[in-house]
């Protein structure tokens, strides 16, 4: 059995890449293989943003990758330089930039890039959406 | 020996071409997405052909995202042996099959 | 003096989301009775393809939505032929009837009208 | 002189649109046409969200539209289901949603289609970002 | 009478294709953001020439991206009487000298 | 066993901000000890150019970091030659050094790395 690491670099909703990452680590999974870690980069970081709410009727991303991550212990890593720039901020950048609340809570955790090299060392494959 | 893994729509971007340049021997081409409309455009298509004959290049099409775009009415022209229509299992399996992937 | 308004559809469905919020924006016109324009161009010509299937877990199958056009009386629906042809698909392909017309007299179509938007 | 509604689909940061959104803004102004609103669609929402937290010497978009709005009283139109989906909500929405913070405040106002029907109306230009 | 904004590298897509099909006489061009990369591009700026000539379409550049972007150091060969370099208040001017815009 | 990694840069500077966040990854992976090698091809060699200008509210001017790229012991940098003549542009062109390959050369580069991240 081999290990993968995901990469993603696109948001949800907008484009089809989130989805799909999310797919591939069901089909992944299902087939045996361990999912080391997915690394939340670029537009990706929106995927953390648990403000999102859709129509009933729509697919809910964020909320996906939240239950994969329970039933199966995956880390969701996001890129704390990437999210706070775009809005995606944890209790503790609330804290620090004043702002009355925070959208971005476990799973999902913020981290340095050193943690996608580190992810990168531990996967036999990182595939990137 | 390099997976492809191509999403956007040969339609819109000139990605295909600077793809097919990074192409080695036996790499192959995973179309996912807006990549699987690689099966309506003639050009396209044609150097696909001719890259499998000439280097050895697989290419494969994910199948929910050529159902989901109704792409496969179009597509009786395209040989199936050339182009093989495959599951998301599929895909896993596939990326162990290549060295490395390039998301394109 | 009411402005009138056309809404270019350029992109394929499912790899973006242009295409849902481009409908909603066309349906929100008619619902406060400005006249709209509907165009698909380049790969936008893919959303009216007929016999979509979509995974469910994708969510909403909006392309069921453009029946609903005639409903909101949008029937100036405009189609590139070129865009068609270079895609090996015909008007037949289409899930909802629409006017193709060669790009000199979409152009014309295009020109008539004061806002353009793009999705 | 003239008047101009603006159309902003990208996200900030992402792309460059929403700052020559801004800088187009800021010419149209200068010259003395005015800016009957400014709306924010489809990606564009992302604009509105206020937890966005650059490096220094990053320029803040968000903050930008916020100061242009408030020295020329250009209204900040957001749609509320493009932005809702994408994680950008009110303090109406996350009362609703039974979210602990918000990251959409005023100037920004949540709307509908229909406003931006109606920006058309009294436009002579529509420029799309 | 339309003036086209074009934002994308005619490099990595085919947009360019599609606006030049959607030009009507006396329309007009306006590059900005990585669209100003057409000053590089053989073919597109071939195109731009013939355009300019057949059906009298101006083409302008937002200097502050080509600037940005440095595309003046190779833009030498570029005819300043094709492809107008102008500021961002002569493209708001610019915008009304045209009935419409479409941004691509 | 270490795996190494390949950062291909394939887009345009200003226009997307690929630019500088993949840059920001590779100086990480070499602060992280890890081997990177970084490719420049398509509209990434415009990154490269010299005498950018970004205006000043447009932010960080990233480009001017290229040059920490030695200090970070990163020197595997390769360019497609093919991507340069495309783009009327020469090696001579660019802010930093670099080894420009044609694609089969630089395909041979990139074929022997575990690990390619696109930006």
């Amino acid at each position: 059995m081999a290990t993968f690491g995901l990469l993603v670099t696109h948001a949800p909703f907008e484009q089809q890449h989130a989805f799909t990452a999310y797919r591939f680590a069901l089909s992944a999974l299902a087939l045996g293989h361990e999912i080391k870690g997915v690394f939340f980069y670029q537009a990706g970081v929106q995927n953390a943003n648990g403000y999102q709410a859709g129509h009933s009727d729509e697919f809910n991303v964020h909320q996906a990758w939240v239950e994969l991550s329970a039933h199966h212990g995956i880390p969701l890593n996001v890129c704390v330089t990437a999210a706070n720039r775009r809005g995606v901020i944890n209790a503790q950048d609330a804290k620090d930039n004043d702002q009355q609340g925070f959208n971005l809570t476990e799973p999902f955790i913020e981290v340095g890039l050193g943690d996608l090299v580190e992810l990168s060392q531990v996967s036999d494959r990182v595939i990137q959406f | 020996m390099t997976l492809h893994i191509v999403s956007t729509s040969p339609f819109g971007t000139t990605l295909f071409e600077g793809v097919f340049q990074r192409c080695s021997k036996n790499d192959g081409i995973m179309l996912i997405q807006d990549g699987v409309y690689a099966l309506n455009h003639v050009e396209v298509y044609r150097q696909l052909k001719e890259l499998n004959l000439s280097l050895g290049i697989a290419c494969f099409a994910l199948e929910d995202d050529v159902v989901a775009r109704a792409n496969q009415v179009k597509s009786a022209g395209v040989d199936s042996e050339l182009i093989r229509c495959i599951s998301m299992e599929d895909f896993v399996v596939l990326t162990l099959d290549f060295k490395a992937t390039i998301s394109w | 003096m009411t402005k009138t308004l056309g809404v270019i559809n350029s992109t394929a469905p499912y790899g973006v989301s242009n295409g849902q919020e481009s409908l909603d924006l066309a349906l929100a016109s008619a619902n406060f009775g400005q006249e709209v324009t509907l165009f698909f161009i380049d790969d936008g010509v893919f959303q009216l393809l007929k016999s979509q299937q979509p995974i469910p877990e994708q969510g909403k199958h909006y392309s069921k939505t453009f029946s609903a056009l005639t409903f909101y009386d949008i029937d100036d629906i405009y189609v590139c032929q070129q865009s068609l042809n270079e895609r090996s698909l015909e008007v037949s392909d289409l899930c909802i009837e629409v006017t193709a017309l060669p790009p000199e007299q979409l152009n014309q179509q295009l020109a008539q009208l004061d806002h353009l938007m793009r999705f």
